[in-house]
């Protein structure tokens, strides 16, 4: 029982520190996007004060149970996907889920959420959310093609399929796996493009066009919980990115200068490129993404 | 064992009976088809013991009926799904047309899957597989429209499938003089190696055309969306999987041990993947529920193909949970699918839309199902597809792997298709008056739907009669290490533990949604779907913002190069390059007299010049 | 002893020459006479079937003279076999044309039913004689009669047919007089098992040479490719019942007479090989013929042919289990066919030019025909539970067990044809809409009853072999006998 | 302890803090005015560091912002865009043409004073008003947020019959559902 109540607290501290970090990079995005644009740009608290805000909001009404649930459902992906990615290497502070899931299982819970959000953007009957949520299924099935066969290559080459196996191989040799296995490395970052959403791969919401797609009739509250799920889920991403090719980290700092310095990956590369549409953005997956991937599995096959 | 032959008298007895109590009154033929296949069922589960047998003999043959844990394992999928289904049909044939033709043939199927299962011997086992044929036949032509064409197409294909297996089963006889299974494989060993290579090809083809593997799936769209739906559910969820049921015996008993095997299993299991693959894609591409739901049964069938035939112990308990869950969900998803037909009368999803309030019960079974279909967890579709990737990395299948998982990824389009179709997007005023289906149809979709979420926390349930089943097969160690209750190990040691993760979701959902819906539900109210951001624009009520024309049109474009060709165009140019041959044949009679005693003349003389060759 | 064979021959001729006398005292007499003489006879031969069964076949002398000099009749086993389900269509094909068409007269009548007594009679002496130009007299009979049956609806195309049949049939009979000039040239004697004895005597030029005149003759009966020609029109063309007697026993008859040659009387192993061949050209050009035909009942003519390619092709095997193979499926064609041509001809006996497309929708109207037919259909096509699958199983098994796969496969391919164009009629019957142009006729009482017979029949042996597996081993047994044919023949002392 | 009057007052502070601090505009590009929005949210003027930023639908909206003339038929859309933003929610007038109809004020299809129809909170002077006043429009919005005093929502509810008798008397046939919350 004690231990239940343990692994409980750790979960809601592990949840505080992803929403804080989450939310911060994303003002300190809109900062940086600001200065490259040469502005001044928005505090790197501004996030929050949006977030409050939106939280302070009146929710006068709602399109019916898939509706209210949608914003839940998307919860339940970032959250679980922080639970069972290993925060810190090698401390018994909060071990949440990390033992009880591996990386297939993973892959599946990460897409719980869209799904669920989609049926949400479903119900409220606007035309824009559900042509945001096919672009937006379509764009997964083209950038998990590279991303599974990084992590197949990791797998079939360390004969483990749990994250902390492939954190344990990388504790004994020293050596990190975007080091020793490239191209999957290469492959997974490109895959984590479309994972994230900036542009080029922004289609899914295209504000202008779509009137911001599958969100546009949430407002408020809804808005609130998507926005920090949002959040939480982009550090569950990248402390699972340090996890598998980083290392790991063995403590708060070095994790975060981990997470931001591959966090600028796509942000930056956002911020300079345009829009491509959704089949450009599929075929672009399949192209030299899936290509890093297979001479990836080929590189582990040999080294195997 | 008495119990067989009573189970098979009531089968029969009951199937003549129901067919001929449509004259007195739907009631009674209602009450007596429930009555013809629950009772067997009952007696099944409940007299016969696994291990049980019936020797008898008929024409000199000797022939013997059995259960073993296997059939026992199909039995159940067979009979659980048929008895559910049956209390389905009672429900969605009120008030339609042949009801007796209907029910006689659904009894037909139910009694030659059971003998299927539980017949020892290839005769009988031949002789109910040709009855499952015909009868499930004539099922796809109930319903009437463009009859010659998907008829007469499904019945070759099993034609040829079926007497592909019968000249099997006579080699084997010629060779061994006895009909048992046992003995066939007993006397595998000793057979020629011509015989070893050929008897499994033929056998695997009857199979494979059962189980709708390319390039003999090409009869299962039509069939399986022409059927009536109430059946479909059973002809797609237990019919093919009679034909997993032989291709994993013949996989086990003889391609095991076959020093070639390696070959065969490749060969397979890569079929399987592109079946998959190809079923996805095609099953995207519908606008008919009806059609998308039979692509997309190919799709699922060729994972299971993909397990049984790479065939370590992962991959083929994989294959047979797949199998098990398949079952489950497509007969749930034919369910919805018969239930909205009956209601609203269009399967269409360019037609209707947003039955979610309308038929909340059905849209819960359809949730339930798709999210099992897309092996998402918490529910059971996640453990097999979570075995049958894990299997496939272990075993070094590593570009199949990503081929299945290409193609299960690209399931979540055509599942959110079928969702948002039917109940999602703006409610319609034309379908205002849909009320939720009878209570006949709810129950076993929705008892079907609670029994996937039981499975995906506790697999064991199914895992163990799967462990029985294959060590009935010949595999000496048991599985235990793969599996406990709730807990899915792969061969490297890694798993997943159902149980935590099961109530941390929950708990995670159930936080989130009160906090959604905190300071009080009723501070929100509902506004209909025409009260949406559409640029201030006010929907009028006959004007339909659905989305649902040409659907994922922007993913289809991406994959069009893959898709310019289909099988059928192949088989049609073949069958109307024969017609032509019989039409050139049919010319020798010119019906002419003269020609004819031309011929009689020819006869001779050509005997004559031959005579030394001929005799 | 119940009774001697030679009554098989003596009360239907009698009644044939009776029935214009007795039509003088009361028309329906007429009627009456042909089916209380075929009970009768129906009645004896199960009779001497059981006897036969027992104790040994029955050689009949007649006229006093022992073999080898004088004629004799033969019921054994396989040749009673043979008479018990000739007679038996024979009843069914009465009792179905005991009224087949109101609109027949008294004269029309006498004809028909004096011709079926005639064709009754003929067949079956060519089943039980012993003798063969005993046998070549009695395939005139048969013959004969077969023309003028064909010609029974007095019009253009059924005289067309008849002639056709009547110019292949006068062939035949010059190719068999041909052939047994140069046997008796060679052994002088007519004796079947005389010759039997003697064969090996013959020169083999001339042995092959009569051998080839005998199976071109009487293949021209049984309907061997390319020897058929006079087939389907002869069966589209005459009656319905006719159809099936042809089908039935006329067939049944020459192919007796076939295999009774090869068997017994000549010693020629190629042969054999010669009827796989023939049997397996024949059955493939018919299924594919078949599949392509307008009309209903040319349809079943080709599919009847190519059934009779597949007994040669069963009888060719040469083994035990061939020829029971062989009899099955006899047994199996002669019930099935006969159905499907007595319901067939109900489902197309309003329209026109009797084609298919006609029968669209007619299970609305005559559901029991359209059952029955469907049910032959499946039947036919080898479907299990049904009548067919069994003899289908034997011949394959008799295939394997001989090591002829690539007989096998063929035969399977066929039958996938085969398959195919009986599904499209019933397909038509039960799933399509009807032509409003076309009114069902429903069948009379006793057509009825007939078709019910033959249905039940293929039901009861499709669930239960048994009832008829064991006479038809005998009767194998019997024909692969040689032996033991020539003694009991040859060992009958006055 | 919510209901409690100082708390109550804190919590008011915070929220109109954040709300102050963060305004999504839905800008509802009517007639010429809209061409003074680029420039506002551009390098140049960067009206972001204000926290101002577009919002793509009502639903997320907390500022309309109408710039420029309204005619008739744009009307009924403004109000429908209005009434499906959720609480709090502002309006700002933008142009002279929306304080008494501008260049256009004896045109015979565009409204002359939008207050009549729309609870104005903030008016912006000028034709066209430089990205200057927009933005200094914008700071006395936020202004009259953090002190509590930007009240239209609180007014257009209450006076709700008054205004729709305006709009009524403009919008010949009105066809939109009633608003209701």
């Amino acid at each position: 029982m004690e231990e239940v109540l343990y692994n409980i607290l750790g979960a809601v501290v592990t949840f505080i520190v992803a929403f804080v970090v989450g939310m911060t990079y994303g003002g300190l995005t809109r900062k940086i996007t600001a200065r490259v644009q040469n502005r001044k740009g928005p505090p790197f608290y501004q996030n929050f004060i949006d977030a409050f805000k939106l939280a302070s909001k009146k929710t006068a009404i709602h399109h019916g149970v898939m509706h209210l649930m949608g914003p839940a459902f998307l919860m339940v992906s970032s959250v679980m996907t922080l639970l069972v990615v290993p925060v810190l290497s090698g401390n018994n502070w909060f071990p949440n889920l990390n033992f009880h899931g591996d990386l297939i299982f993973l892959l599946y819970i990460m897409t719980f959420g869209p799904l669920g959000m989609a049926l949400g953007a479903g119900q409220t009957g606007n035309p824009n959310s559900a042509i945001g949520v096919t672009r937006g299924l379509s764009q997964m099935v083209g950038f998990e093609i590279p991303w599974v066969m990084a992590l197949v290559a990791l797998m079939i080459q360390y004969k483990t399929t749990s994250i902390t196996g492939l954190m344990d191989a990388q504790a004994q040799t020293g050596t990190w796996l975007m080091f020793s296995s490239p191209f999957a490395f290469i492959a997974a970052v490109m895959a984590m493009f479309g994972m994230f959403r900036y542009s080029p791969f922004d289609i899914v919401g295209a504000p202008t066009e779509l009137a911001s797609g599958p969100v546009s009739e949430n407002g408020g509250k809804f808005l609130f919980v998507m926005m920090s799920s949002g959040s939480v889920f982009t550090f569950a991403k990248l402390t699972l990115y340090i996890d598998l090719f980083m290392g790991g980290a063995s403590n708060l700092v070095i994790l975060l200068i981990k997470t931001f310095a591959l966090y600028m990956i796509p942000v930056l590369y956002g911020i300079t490129s345009p829009r491509y549409r959704t089949e450009q953005a599929v075929r672009w997956f399949w192209g030299w993404p899936t290509f890093f991937g297979l001479l990836a599995i080929i590189q582990a096959v040999i080294l195997k | 064992m008495e119990t067989f032959s009573i189970i098979f008298a009531i089968f029969l007895g009951g199937a003549v009976l129901t067919y001929f109590a449509g004259k007195l009154s739907s009631v009674v033929q209602d009450i007596l088809f429930l009555a013809t296949v629950l009772v067997p069922t009952y007696l099944f589960f409940s007299g016969v013991s696994i291990g049980s047998s019936m020797p008898f003999s008929l024409e000199g043959i000797s022939l013997l009926w059995g259960v073993n844990h296997f059939g026992w394992l199909f039995s159940l999928i067979v009979l659980g799904l048929g008895s559910l289904a049956a209390v389905y049909s009672v429900g969605y044939m009120k008030g339609k047309e042949r009801r007796g033709y209907f029910y006689l043939n659904f009894v037909l199927s139910v009694m030659s899957m059971l003998g299927i299962v539980i017949s020892q011997d290839l005769i009988s086992f031949f002789i109910f597989w040709e009855i499952m044929t015909w009868s499930s036949y004539l099922m796809v032509i109930y319903s009437g429209n463009d009859v010659q064409r998907i008829g007469i197409k499904y019945f070759v294909f099993s034609a040829i499938g079926a007497y592909a297996m019968l000249m099997a089963i006579v080699i084997v006889h010629s060779v061994t003089h006895t009909f048992f299974i046992e003995d066939m494989i007993q006397a595998y060993g000793q057979m020629s190696l011509q015989l070893q290579i050929w008897i499994p090809i033929l056998f695997l083809l009857a199979f494979a055309v059962k189980a709708a593997m390319m390039p003999l799936h090409v009869w299962a769209p039509g069939a399986y969306s022409n059927a009536p739906m109430a059946y479909t559910s059973l002809f797609s969820g237990a019919l093919s999987k009679m034909g997993v049921y032989g291709m994993v015996i013949i996989l086990v008993t003889m391609v095991n041990r076959l020093p070639q095997g390696i070959l065969f299993r490749e060969v397979l299991a890569w079929l399987g993947g592109i079946t998959a693959a190809m079923g996805t894609l095609w099953a995207i591409k519908q606008d008919d529920a009806k059609k998308l739901l039979a692509y997309s049964s190919v799709a699922q069938l060729g994972y299971i193909i993909v397990g049984v035939s790479i065939g370590t112990e992962l991959a083929m308990m994989a294959g047979l949970f797949l199998a098990v869950m398949h079952a489950l969900f497509k007969g749930t998803l034919f369910m919805v699918v018969g239930a909205i037909e009956k209601q609203t009368g269009t399967t269409n999803f360019t037609e209707v839309t947003g039955l979610i309030r309308k038929m909340p019960w059905t849209f819960f079974a359809a949730l339930m199902g798709i999210i099992a279909l897309a092996g998402i967890p918490p529910l059971g579709g996640f453990i097999g597809k979570w075995m049958l990737y894990e299997s496939l990395i272990t075993s070094d299948h590593y570009l199949l792997v990503i081929l299945i998982f290409f193609s299960s990824t690209a399931a979540f389009l055509y599942c959110y298709k079928f969702l948002f179709g039917f109940f999602l997007g703006q409610e319609e005023k034309e379908w205002a008056h849909v009320k939720e289906a009878p209570a006949t149809m709810v129950v076993p979709m929705v008892l079907m739907g609670i029994f996937m979420v039981v499975l995906g926390t506790f697999p064991g349930i199914v895992l163990n009669p799967i462990n029985n089943g294959l060590m009935d097969l010949g595999y000496v160690d048991s599985y235990k290490h793969l599996w406990e209750t709730s807990i899915i190990f792969n061969s490297w040691g890694d798993h997943v533990i159902l149980q935590p993760i099961l109530y941390s979701i929950m708990g995670i959902f159930i936080f989130f949604l009160i906090f959604v819906l905190w300071k009080g539900y009723k501070g929100t109210r509902y506004v209909t779907t025409k009260d949406i951001s559409s640029s201030g624009e006010v929907p009028k009520e006959d004007e339909n913002l659905t989305f649902s024309v040409g659907f994922m049109q922007p993913f289809m474009r991406a994959v069009a190069p893959v898709m310019r060709r289909q099988m059928d165009k192949y088989y049609t140019g073949f069958a109307n390059g024969l017609e032509g041959l019989f039409d050139f044949v049919r010319r020798i009679y010119t019906g002419n007299a003269q020609t004819y005693a031309v011929y009689v003349v020819v006869f001779i003389v050509i005997v004559l010049l031959f005579k030394d060759v001929l005799f | 002893m119940v009774g001697t064979p030679v009554l098989f021959v003596a009360i239907p001729l009698l009644a044939a020459f009776l029935i214009p006398l007795l039509g003088m005292i009361w028309k329906e007499l007429v009627r009456i006479v042909p089916g209380l003489v075929l009970i009768y006879l129906m009645v004896l031969s199960v009779n001497l079937l059981n006897h036969v069964l027992v104790n040994g076949p029955i050689v009949e002398v007649i006229a006093g003279w022992a073999p080898p000099f004088g004629i004799n009749l033969v019921f054994s086993a396989f040749s009673g076999f043979l008479v018990t389900l000739m007679v038996f269509l024979g009843l069914i094909v009465w009792i179905y044309s005991y009224r087949f068409k109101r609109n027949v007269g008294f004269e029309p009548a006498k004809k028909y039913f004096l011709l079926l007594m005639m064709l009754v009679t003929g067949a079956v002496g060519i089943v039980l004689t012993g003798d063969i130009f005993n046998m070549f007299v009695f395939i005139e009979i048969t013959g004969i009669s077969g023309y003028a049956l064909t010609a029974f609806y007095t019009g253009r195309d059924s005289a067309e047919a008849s002639f056709k049949y009547l110019m292949l049939g006068s062939i035949a009979s010059t190719l068999l007089l041909l052939a047994i000039m140069i046997l008796y040239s060679q052994l002088g004697t007519l004796n079947m098992a005389e010759i039997a004895t003697k064969i090996h005597t013959v020169k083999p030029a001339y042995k092959v040479i009569s051998l080839i005149l005998f199976i071109t003759a009487l293949g021209i009966e049984a309907e061997i490719f390319p020897l058929n020609g006079w087939a389907p029109d002869a069966y589209a063309e005459a009656p319905g019942p006719v159809g099936a007697a042809f089908a039935g026993i006329v067939v049944k008859a020459s192919v007796y007479a076939i295999i009774r040659y090869i068997y017994t009387i000549f010693d020629i192993s190629g042969a054999y090989d010669f009827l796989i061949i023939i049997g397996m050209v024949t059955l493939i050009i018919a299924e594919f013929a078949a599949i392509r035909q307008e009309k209903l009942k040319r349809m079943l003519a080709y599919s009847s042919i190519g059934q009779m390619g597949l007994v040669l092709v069963a009888f060719g095997f040469g083994t035990k289990e061939g020829v029971f193979a062989a009899l099955f499926l006899m047994l199996n064609h002669a019930i099935i066919k006969s159905l499907l041509f007595l319901s067939g001809s109900y489902l197309v006996y309003n329209s026109k030019d009797k084609t298919i497309a006609e029968v669209n929708g007619m299970h609305k109207f005559l559901p029991i025909t359209s059952f029955l037919f469907a049910l032959g259909a499946f039947a036919i096509v080898g479907l299990p539970p049904f009548a067919g699958f069994w003899s289908k199983l034997s011949v394959l098994t008799a295939a394997a067990d001989s090591h002829m796969l690539f007989v096998m496969s063929l035969i399977l391919m066929v039958s996938v044809v085969e398959l195919v164009y009986y599904l499209r009629v019933v397909n038509r019957i039960y799933f399509f809409k009807k032509e409003e142009s076309v009114e069902a006729k429903k069948p009379t009482f006793n057509a009825l009853i007939a078709m019910l017979v033959l249905g039940a029949l293929i039901l009861v042996i499709g669930f239960y072999p048994d009832v008829i597996t064991g006479v038809i081993h005998k009767a194998s047994a019997d024909l692969m006998d040689k032996t033991k044919y020539i003694n009991d023949v040859l060992s009958i002392k006055q | 302890m919510i209901n409690d009057k100082h708390s109550q007052k804190i919590v008011d502070y915070i929220q109109n803090w954040s709300r102050k601090h963060s305004i999504w505009v839905l800008a509802y590009g009517t007639g010429c005015g809209a061409i003074e929005i680029p420039p506002t949210m551009t390098s140049r003027y960067d009206a972001e560091r204000l926290g101002v930023r577009g919002a793509a639908t009502p639903r997320q909206a907390d500022v309309l912002l109408i710039t420029g003339y309204l005619t008739v038929k744009t009307l009924k859309r403004v109000i429908r865009v209005y009434e499906q933003m959720q609480d709090p929610k502002y309006v700002i007038g933008f142009g002279s043409c929306t304080i008494n109809g501008g260049m256009y004020y004896d045109s015979y299809n565009t409204i002359n004073v939008l207050d009549k129809y729309l609870p104005v909170d903030v008016y912006i002077n000028g034709c066209m008003p430089r990205p200057e006043a927009v933005l200094s429009g914008f700071a006395q919005l936020q202004k009259r947020i953090a002190e509590g005093r930007a009240d239209g929502a609180a007014q257009y509810k209450e006076n709700l019959e008054w205004y729709r008798a305006n709009q009524k008397r403009i919008i010949p046939n009105w066809v939109m559902p009633e608003y209701n919350w």
